[in-house]
């Protein structure tokens, strides 16, 4: 799950991390209230996930209420590059003398989390990885020892960090690695990390990313889930205990087990079809779950046919077939199906769809023949 | 032979009292292989089908000589059921509960791979299956009978489709290993393959990868350093949509690493022959070993 | 440092370990409205560091005010085994159905902590432990890994924990160890760890024990530091940076490090002397701290001559030398004294003395020549 | 030969630009220890008498070849200290500084077991000085010479009583090696005793203990087990005051361990014998070893 800003920052801000003073507003009136509290000059940010507000005039600077008013009621309802602003954040402005990078991320390949740390903050840190790699400071971190203060003086000084703010970088970074560990995230990402006029340091931007898996214990964090800037289709996947991702094609898929859907796709490609989507039932998917998603397919107009590939093992064919025979009969659908089963409980599974005799779905018995027979019922 | 389970393995189920740990276990059981027991805490002294249960690990262990463990406990007791088991001296730990979060894994891996000798199959895995020895885990074992190609999976259900399309060629397979996909499993296509190179049954390896991480380039490497068995490779997620980018930190670890393309090209440098679909993969198989 | 059980719980509360409601009362009037606000019964008791409070009349249960203010009258004040009742925890009355015993501790042979748990609590868990050591399970904890939900079960079944508390004694263990281990304490254990009628666990005692060289990341521990409690001697020692534990003879000891100090009071008795004292002056010792060290030395009126075994290393002998002369000019003590200086700067140390020429300072060579020597001028 | 530190040290001191660690680390330098540089952060570039500072231990390492650390910081940065100088690659860690935090040591101790080959000596340990080749540490070097008795202590003081005890019967040391008293000594009394063993230098052992813990009964166990060379024990505290112990469970812990007689009697019963004082162990040395 990602963060908005606004909410990366409370998050830092539980675990000391410095951050700007600011608040959080919907509309203009509450944003003036905030910025009021928060006196003048203030920042106003547009609250999306995604990167580039700057560059699209969703950040200003106001001089006073007016100039707020003003930014805030240019910013609200903006569109930046697809998404629509609905969320404000307002904070102080900070006096800015140097631009850092800092984040956690956790590393799959090296089975640790990754630090990284540059001076060259405040502009595009994956461009700088390409140009100038050794602008970045990166170790691994051993998840039992955690990351300790040398960890973290290394960077600094393999960074370049002015010598003044090692000790302020240090206990920052300290402090952002507790945030990434204690809320399970698998991203924490500052950029720009400031260092101020005075030479004290804050983060004054956040991105965070948490872990899904671990939602469940952290109440506080699961409640963040901002629904309404997710695709309604995926969120009702969600929602079911499904995996959906939305594709460009015109061809519905549903498989059990991530590895075998994404085959599919691939030999639907090969087929010359084009997927509508990536649908992944789960392991061990009971009846409802197929219903669910047979729904959630279909909720999306540009497909035409839809193909189901099952491989049970914890899933049972038998369940499937009747998730199925529930949908034709609550949905209706008028597009064709095409179906495979094999694995746990196929037979069982095959005889059900024999039986209800459904309009309009082609049984077949290997992959690469349900490939080629849902590109042409497509047509 | 065959590697990790076989008629030697003796089973303790984590989770064995709920709905899948029994449909499961007895599903194993019914197979051959030997379930000693099952752990449920505070379900000591119970049975399910006859197979004793216990409030430990530790007690588990010490009364009926259980050296591998299967769990099936719910996300978020997993963690502490894989090092439960591994505390008791178990020596093979396979893990089929998905969605554990990732935290978790990390400090599971790291602390299993400093304190000793236990192999961690999973989390979120299918399984291994040794044809005509033992099953531990949900792979729908019907499907398959002893032989020698060797396979190793982070997917599930792909495994059982590749298992498949090799079983209607007629080949038979060592032992199916299914590692998963998720952020940390415990073993690795490396350590797996070194296992099947080791094995005098295995004739011929396959690999089933996916998008996403770097465990197929490492293989690739590995396989072109250490093994002298053929290998046949297979990659999921050609036409898949690019995956979630964890920020411009998560773009940085990754590099170009992690496309199918790539990792397709990684093996195929080293001399791994890579099937398009799984289809591909036993004509390839053919080839190799004739039809 | 070891806390009040009062401390203690406030302590557990902080990590979420159940503990009876209750208040501190340092006057009857105090305790009283501490009382009026738990509501009656009420357990008054007395808050002194020594085991064995119950048995000596220092905890009580009155049913009313009236009986609440004739236990608080007896209990402050009382002498309970040679130390004063200055101080009164005041509890809501526990429903008491099980009484179990929990602790951890630093176990220096394993080089790890060592969690305990038995189902023979309220008793003297030492006397259990003797009669029937597997009432007690026990195990060591890896430090990196920390105390996991498994541990505390097993510990649980071990011990034959009621099963219908397993749950909330094993979340009672988990906070626990987190207090012990993020409090940095060297002990904590609850005896005992009780069950309620209603079956809910909680703490009816607490012992900690923190430890010294951690407080400094503690400050709220480091202030419940309960001075009075200590022998005043040992409190002005410890205020000066030295080691100083009274002895019950009248030979005045100090040298440099705690086992040379011991070894010298080891060859003093054997030499037929009696210790007053152990006085590690510590390693590094400079001259002021010589001179504070034999202000405590000679604050116990017993000592009639004293005895200085300096084996320099870190510890410079002409400092030590410096130190004994400004503290004659400063206390002009009366009882003779026996000097020997070895190690670093030792030419130095016996130059500033022979030059200072000190009454009833003798000067000796070696260890065992300083212990006959001390023996004979106190005589 | 002797032990851990020799002419093939190259010492890194952490917190050598403080009084006592500039001290300390001209003072080992004077005797002939090759310092080659030292740490503390945010002082690189400048030296300590020509010995070069460095921000990092990481740097230190990679700039100056430097294999063996002596930390000198105070306590709150001790461990963290010790954990750098490890992980930049340096094989001895020598500690000095007193007052740690138990935890960290716990925390320092369990790490560095797990993770490789670091030897730590210390905390809160004088240090190890090889007479004629190398000092590392805060032993006063003049008192001792080069010789054939190898001495471990967990006391400071009073290593350097015992040796200069042996000095005046004319014996000198091979290596003596202060393991420090602090509850999880990095370097334990067996640790130290199997160096001297296999050491051809070394023909008599010295070890002195003190009450508390029970290191010197582990000892015992040992030298019956694995040394053949002759081991004299002194142990302090025979009439040091009752240690605080902690609360019932410390009881349960240590049972009737750690008086000063349960050590000398475990010691003697395993054939080691053990002088009641400093003096008694130099008169058995001669005893051992000729006059």
């Amino acid at each position: 799950m990602d963060l908005l800003e606004y909410q990366g920052k409370q998050l830092f801000a539980r675990h000391g991390v410095p951050v700007p003073r600011g608040g959080y507003a919907a509309t203009v009136e509450e944003a003036l209230d905030v910025a009021d509290g928060i006196g003048y000059p203030v920042v106003v940010k547009a609250q999306v996930q995604i990167g580039g507000r700057g560059k699209a005039g969703g950040i200003k600077v106001a001089q006073d209420r007016d100039e707020a008013r003003e930014h805030c009621e240019a910013i609200l309802g903006m569109d930046i590059r697809g998404l629509t602003v609905h969320e404000l954040w307002l904070e102080e402005a900070s006096d800015i003398a140097s631009e850092y990078y800092a984040s956690f991320v956790f590393d799959r390949s090296a089975k640790a989390t990754l630090a990284m740390l540059s001076t060259k903050g405040g502009m595009d840190i994956e461009a700088v990885a390409e140009e100038d790699p050794t602008a970045i400071a990166k170790l691994h971190i051993d998840p039992l020892l955690g990351f300790q203060d040398f960890h973290a003086r290394r960077l600094c000084f393999e960074a370049g960090v002015d010598a003044d703010v090692v000790r302020g970088v240090t206990v920052l970074l300290g402090r952002l690695y507790e945030a990434y560990e204690q809320e399970e995230a698998m991203l924490v990402e500052v950029n720009p990390l400031i260092v101020t006029g005075d030479r004290q340091v804050a983060a004054l931007d956040a991105k965070v990313t948490l872990d899904d898996n671990a939602l469940f214990r952290h109440e506080e964090n699961a409640e963040m889930r901002n629904v309404s800037a997710e695709d309604p289709q995926e969120v009702m996947a969600k929602e079911r205990g499904l995996t959906y991702v939305k594709l460009d094609g015109d061809i519905g898929i549903l498989g059990n087990g991530a590895g075998l859907v994404m085959s599919t796709l691939d030999v639907v490609a090969q087929a010359g079809g084009a997927p509508a989507n990536f649908l992944d039932a789960g392991g061990g998917s009971k009846a409802e779950a197929i219903t669910s998603a047979v729904e959630v397919i279909l909720s999306d107009p540009k497909v035409k046919a839809v193909l189901f590939n099952i491989f049970g093992g914890i899933t049972r064919c038998d369940e499937v077939a009747r998730g199925l025979i529930t949908a034709f009969e609550q949905i209706k659908p008028t597009v064709p199906f095409v179906v495979r089963l094999d694995g746990t409980n196929d037979k069982e599974g095959r005889a059900l769809l024999a039986e209800a005799n459904l309009a309009n779905v082609h049984t077949v018995a290997t992959m690469d023949e349900a490939a080629s027979k849902v590109v042409e019922v497509a047509r | 032979m065959s590697i990790f389970v076989d008629s030697d393995t003796r089973l303790c189920v984590s989770g064995i009292t709920g709905r899948e740990g029994t449909f499961h276990a007895m599903n194993n059981r019914r197979y051959g292989t030997e379930v000693v027991a099952g752990v449920t805490p505070g379900k000591e002294g119970q049975d399910v089908e006859g197979v004793p249960v216990f409030n430990t690990f530790a007690k588990a262990v010490a009364e009926t000589g259980a050296n591998t463990a299967m769990v099936f406990v719910p996300p978020r007791f997993a963690a502490d059921s894989i090092l439960e088991a591994a505390d008791a001296g178990i020596s093979l730990v396979v893990c089929i509960t998905e969605g554990i979060p990732a935290h978790d894994e990390l400090r599971v891996y790291t602390h299993l791979q400093r304190s000793g000798d236990v192999r961690l199959v999973g989390p979120n895995c299918p399984g291994i299956l040794s044809p005509g020895k033992a099953n531990v885990g949900i792979i729908p074992a019907s499907f398959f009978k002893e032989g020698n190609v060797g396979v190793v999976s982070r997917s599930g259900t792909l495994t059982y489709q590749i298992g498949n399309e090799l079983a209607q060629r007629g080949f038979g397979n060592s032992s199916i290993v299914g590692i998963g996909g998720d952020p940390v499993p415990g073993s690795s296509f490396i350590d797996v393959i070194a296992e099947f190179e080791a094995d005098p049954q295995t004739e011929l390896i396959v690999m089933s990868g996916e998008i996403g991480g770097s465990a197929e380039e490492e293989a690739a490497e590995y396989i072109a350093a250490n093994v002298s068995k053929p290998v046949v490779g297979y990659i999921a997620g050609f036409t898949a949509p690019p995956g979630k980018t964890m920020g411009h930190a998560g773009a940085i670890v990754s590099g170009s690493q992690g496309t199918a393309v790539a990792k397709a090209e990684a093996l195929e440098a080293k001399g791994v022959r890579v099937g398009r679909t799984p289809t591909q993969v036993a004509d390839i198989a053919v080839e190799i070993l004739g039809g």
